[in-house]
């Protein structure tokens, strides 16, 4: 008849392995061969330019409102490089260069923010959902997707982004307890990039980290530097490992900052300061990864030259032929397919109004 | 062929779905171990085990999301809602991802699963178990909406609905659950979705409804033809979206006269698409203004006073007669 | 009188009203120190601070959820749901309470909440960020359902939203948030919830439509007028439900042909109640059949083809050019 | 650059003063007054015999589905015990006996599940919402109400209940989570009584305990032994005393046991085994109870004897004055009542159809 403690089967960690210095723990650094280093170094340096781009696209005007990643590339790439390409991964919206890493080819990116449905297209092999922009919703395909491989008896496991602000959602809660109770294949990688547009992580939730709501359904849960992409990478591997041989899922909690704009329909000046921004721009995950590379001699400055150069020329291309496709004439009628697999008589008929309509619209357009 | 309830029939046609294909699992509050609080996935689990009958945590945006995940993968999830006034607790999930995720990944992946719930009054229920909302998921592209009127295309509706390669919200009018048996064939028997029936022929009038409407509806038309000399035809919609009109305009092309018959409330309710249809098809042929016979637009009474808030065969005889004198 | 855009007069409504009644509060996500994401709260929370402009955690049930406990308790809340497409998520919180809770507590609690969010196309938005679905409010009992079509209207309605005893969503056209500027009194300002107004008057024709639609609706009408000599009777709804339909049916006996304008997919949306509407009161005045220019039954497409899917002022003039003939 | 453990402000306790066979923790026993004791005492055995005949009455088909309390009275009134009148409580759909307590009328219940909307109406004073049927909804309900407690500057709490499925639902975290960031003066009280219809606890979550799920939220959870009066009144004490001075929402789970069905509906058989009822049957909170009142020497057999002939009288005045009430006519145009605060026109109309119709109807019974 007691008033006694409950032990609980987890307690929450944190890592931190590559310093904003550059400066590694070796005890706890993983072994990540040097190709997969110096791509995971290219690939984050062509996220960022590719981002930086993209915001020059927009400003033009050149296509619509998108929602920038710089900051949170070591966050991505870390997470999703323990991934193989029979596993299955579920992204909120910004998550571009997890998707990149998977094989979206770049174009898309460009197109479905310069408002084509066809930029959304997954290619056949690339086991992705597309983006998913009502927030929190999409963990839960994730964990059912876990369900269904446990099903059919498959070694592969489902990894899932979201943000800070989608932790507040009920889905999230809903995910993470149909994940615990079956026991589902699932890695959540929350990237907690201190803000939900205007709202900061303070007044998202009282819990002191994003990685004890683990705890509320029996899951392993731990929060790592989400800017030193070694850590991400050791806790994900460390994650992947479990969901794959049966352990279950895990929630991670990558500590990162969004130092660009929420979309670009959006104003930061509004709602957090300079001094803060500056902060975290010194914890930037590029520099001190290339400060790691250099002190283990696989990088040196002239090669992140030609890097730049090569990178930069990948993405003119990647515009040009995006701008391409987009002057191409759309087929307005394109909207009715893929409603259902086949198009029941009442959407035929709108269909054959709208067919109509544009035949007029033809005419009239004529007649000017 | 043997006598079923639509309890039954339910239950044989996900069992012989389950036996000819692996992908589909049944999931769900209380489905599994309890059989579902109505009994439709009664046994299941014995056959088919844990696996493929899941009961699920109590959460139903949970159930759905989860079972969108399992369709993408090429599962063919078959889950309850417990009764369709919960069912907006997965509104989200089925408007923004079950419906569009076709059409999102142009064409990759598509979302093959059923939400099943039992609708509608007559039960003497608790509040929010007697609700008829299927206008809801009507209105909601990328979705099918079925509500079956008899044991037998219960059965063959819902067979169709597991094969269909896109959502289907398929909603099962609990007052028929028990109400009746009928012949329902041992071997595989499907009907199309989006395909009304004629559950009556007859000259003067149209009557259009769907689901636990069709037994009144049609003790009405009898009651008309033998009473009043008046032959109602009847269209049972069995399909309420993407809706099917040509049946329904061909008829009041006959007739010249329509009544629409259902128990959701009024305004914007099914009834008013029906309406509309008919005026869009059929407008040179009418000799009166429809009739909408329906539940009114209030929160459903309790069951004291359901009685009351209920259409019932006096109604729709009334509403027939003066469509007819109109 | 200042000359203003809906944006500001929705803030100022917001502003006059708290200042009047410190039952006012206003809640969601980022409309505090963001003062939205359309700046329709900016700068209350300078005036009002934390405790009655609250920024609230990303959780849309827990906003309407929190909201009515709130009002229950004698407050007046007024949330925002930042985009209507993403409003499903507080649907079982204002079906199951929010519309009931009046009713299941036979009098005693009533629910004076406001959900405002943004709704509609034609502005190159992301997925979900352009639907119009109001039918889904409209369908429901227990809930008012709103849309005002111009700063001084949306002002005025949503003081009346505010002050009303009952839940009212109210639906803001954001293609009309900074189209245009109108004079608005610096005074005080309400208009009946539940009343249309009269746009235009005409004999040949009724128009009715709502929202952004009012704008495409009063070009059309300009254009059958001048170009045509066809003098159409525009009809604003204003507030979609409960639907006041008196002054549709007069119009209509006056004209004897109707069309109905809404973005909402055509199937089982407003539309079709209104349609439903004109032919219970006013059939035997019909000359032709109503049409209804809408949007598709199908995925509200992205920017590069939502000028094909949203009515414009041409379909409206071939659709009423139409229906004189016929 | 550590992989360090995160120190989380809270851990789980669980709380038992008075066990199985009466026996008391006097270290922990709450100070409870004698008249206070013996009118808890009262009420759970009043609460037992009319959910009793409640299910009597269901038999007979003389009211419809209701949800019997059974075994669940100690969880209930230990916890609605602490609070004050105007403090607020917003129930589920369980807690007739803690309604009762605030002051329902016991006919009302009669009238509400026999079918009669009148049955749901709260009596000007009592601050309690009436029953919430969707599972896990109503929480939200008495944060928004604590939420405007505070901001009134009220010395009030709200005081909310829920099963162990209901934590399950998204709602229940986003009401813990908003309690959490709004300090909202809320005792969160879960009566876990083992089942959710035929799921079990261990089906609902892979959480060792439903109290943890606090921690994701940066709140206090404590688990009591539900079927301990005293230890339910002592945990809920403290956090109703934590609320009232400003120390921000609790989450109790309260471990109990639901010994009869979930509606009379249900079927237990189904999903549980005699065994566990019985053994459960032996945790009766309302026998170790009577042991500690009598050690006490509060209480006598020949008292308990009295006790239960005054309630079987009032159990009848109750049952006799319902049915009354049921047989007088019922209005069927009361449905329209309460749905706006005025009828608009299109249901004045509605409502006279509805006139016209049963005149109608009266007609024809007439003719017959
Ligand atoms: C359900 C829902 N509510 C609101 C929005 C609008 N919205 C888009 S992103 C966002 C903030 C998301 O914050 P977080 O989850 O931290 O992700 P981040 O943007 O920081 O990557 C909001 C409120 C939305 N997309 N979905
Ligand atoms: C949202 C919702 N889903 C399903 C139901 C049907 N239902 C009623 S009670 C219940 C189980 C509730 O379990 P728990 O929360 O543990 O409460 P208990 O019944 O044990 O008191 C279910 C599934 C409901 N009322 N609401
Ligand atoms: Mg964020
Ligand atoms: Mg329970």
């Amino acid at each position: 008849m007691p008033r006694s403690e409950i032990e609980l089967p987890y307690r929450v960690e944190y890592l931190s392995i590559l310093d904003e210095k550059g400066h590694v723990d070796t005890a706890l650094e993983p072994d990540i061969p040097d190709v997969l280093l110096l791509k995971l170094h290219k690939e984050m340096l062509a996220g960022r330019r590719f981002d930086e781009r993209m915001l020059n696209l927009q400003r033009q005007e050149r296509i619509g409102t998108f929602p920038p990643i710089k900051g949170q590339e070591a966050s991505q790439l870390g997470a999703v490089a323990n991934l193989k390409a029979s596993d299955w991964m579920v992204p909120a919206f910004r998550e571009a260069l997890a998707e990149f890493w998977r094989g979206k080819p770049k174009e898309n990116f460009i197109l479905f923010y310069g408002g084509y449905e066809e930029g959304g297209a997954v290619e056949e092999g690339r086991n992705d959902l597309p983006v998913s922009i009502p927030v929190g919703s999409q963990m839960l395909h994730a964990v059912g997707i876990g369900m269904a491989i446990k099903y059919r008896r498959q070694p592969d496991v489902v990894m899932t982004f979201f943000g800070d602000g989608a932790t507040s959602e009920g889905d999230f809660h809903e995910a993470l307890n149909f994940a615990g109770v079956f026991q589902s294949p699932v890695v959540f990688i929350c990237q907690n990039n201190q803000w939900a547009i205007s709202v900061p992580r303070s007044k998202q939730t009282h819990a002191k980290t994003i990685a004890q709501k683990a705890l509320a359904h029996g899951l392993p849960g731990i929060q790592v530097d989400g800017n030193d992409i070694l850590a991400v990478y050791a806790a994900t591997r460390e994650a992947v490992e479990r969901a794959r041989s049966g352990g279950g899922p895990t929630l991670i909690e990558s500590f990162t900052y969004r130092l660009s704009l929420h979309t670009t329909a959006d104003d930061p000046k509004k709602y957090r300061s300079e001094e803060e921004v500056k902060e975290w721009a010194k914890k930037d995950p590029i520099p001190r990864f290339q400060t790691y590379l250099k002190n283990k001699g696989l990088l040196s400055d002239e090669e992140i030259g030609q890097l730049e150069t090569e990178i930069a020329e990948e993405v003119q291309g990647v515009v040009d032929r995006a701008e391409k496709r987009m002057q191409e004439e759309v087929d307005p009628l394109g909207m009715f397919d893929h409603t259902f697999a086949e198009l029941p008589p009442s959407l035929i008929q709108q269909r054959q109004e709208m067919e109509h309509e544009l035949s007029l619209m033809q005419e009239e357009a004529s007649h000017d | 062929m043997t006598k079923m309830t639509m309890v039954e029939a339910l239950n044989l046609a996900m069992r012989q779905e389950m036996e000819k294909d692996d992908r589909v699992v049944v999931l769900g509050e209380d489905v599994g171990v309890d059989g579902g609080v109505f009994r439709v996935t009664d046994a299941l689990i014995k056959t088919f085990g844990e696996e493929r009958v899941v009961d699920t945590p109590l959460a139903e945006s949970g159930i759905i999301g989860t079972a969108i995940g399992m369709a993408v993968y090429g599962l063919r999830p078959v889950c309850e809602i417990q009764f369709s006034g919960f069912s907006y607790y997965i509104f989200h999930q089925l408007e923004a991802h079950a419906t569009r995720l076709r059409h999102r990944s142009q064409g990759r992946f598509h979302v093959p699963l059923v939400v099943r719930a039992p609708y509608g009054g007559g039960v003497r229920a608790l509040e929010h178990h007697s609700e008829s909302r299927e206008a809801y998921y009507a209105h909601t592209p990328g979705v099918k909406m079925v509500i079956p009127s008899g044991p037998r295309n219960a059965r063959a509706l819902l067979v169709s609905a597991i094969r269909d390669p896109d959502p289907v919200v398929f909603f099962e009018p609990k007052a028929l659950y028990r109400a009746f048996r009928e012949e329902v064939p041992d071997e595989e028997e499907t009907l199309p979705l989006g395909q009304p029936r004629i559950a009556r022929e007859g000259e003067d009038v149209t009557i259009i409804a769907y689901g636990a409407m069709m037994a009144l509806v049609m003790e009405a038309a009898e009651e008309l033809q033998e009473k009043h000399g008046i032959a109602a035809e009847v269209i049972d919609l069995l399909t309420i979206s993407p809706l099917e009109d040509d049946m329904i305009a061909d008829s009041v092309k006959k007739t010249g006269r329509a009544v629409v018959v259902h128990e959701a409330p009024r305004s914007f309710g099914p009834g008013a698409e029906i309406v509309s249809r008919i005026i869009e098809k059929s407008f040179y042929y009418l000799e009166a203004p429809v009739k909408r016979i329906t539940g009114y637009d209030i929160v459903y009474p309790l069951s004291a006073r359901e009685k009351y808030y209920m259409p019932d065969a006096g109604k729709i005889i009334r509403a027939v007669q003066e469509t007819l004198k109109a």
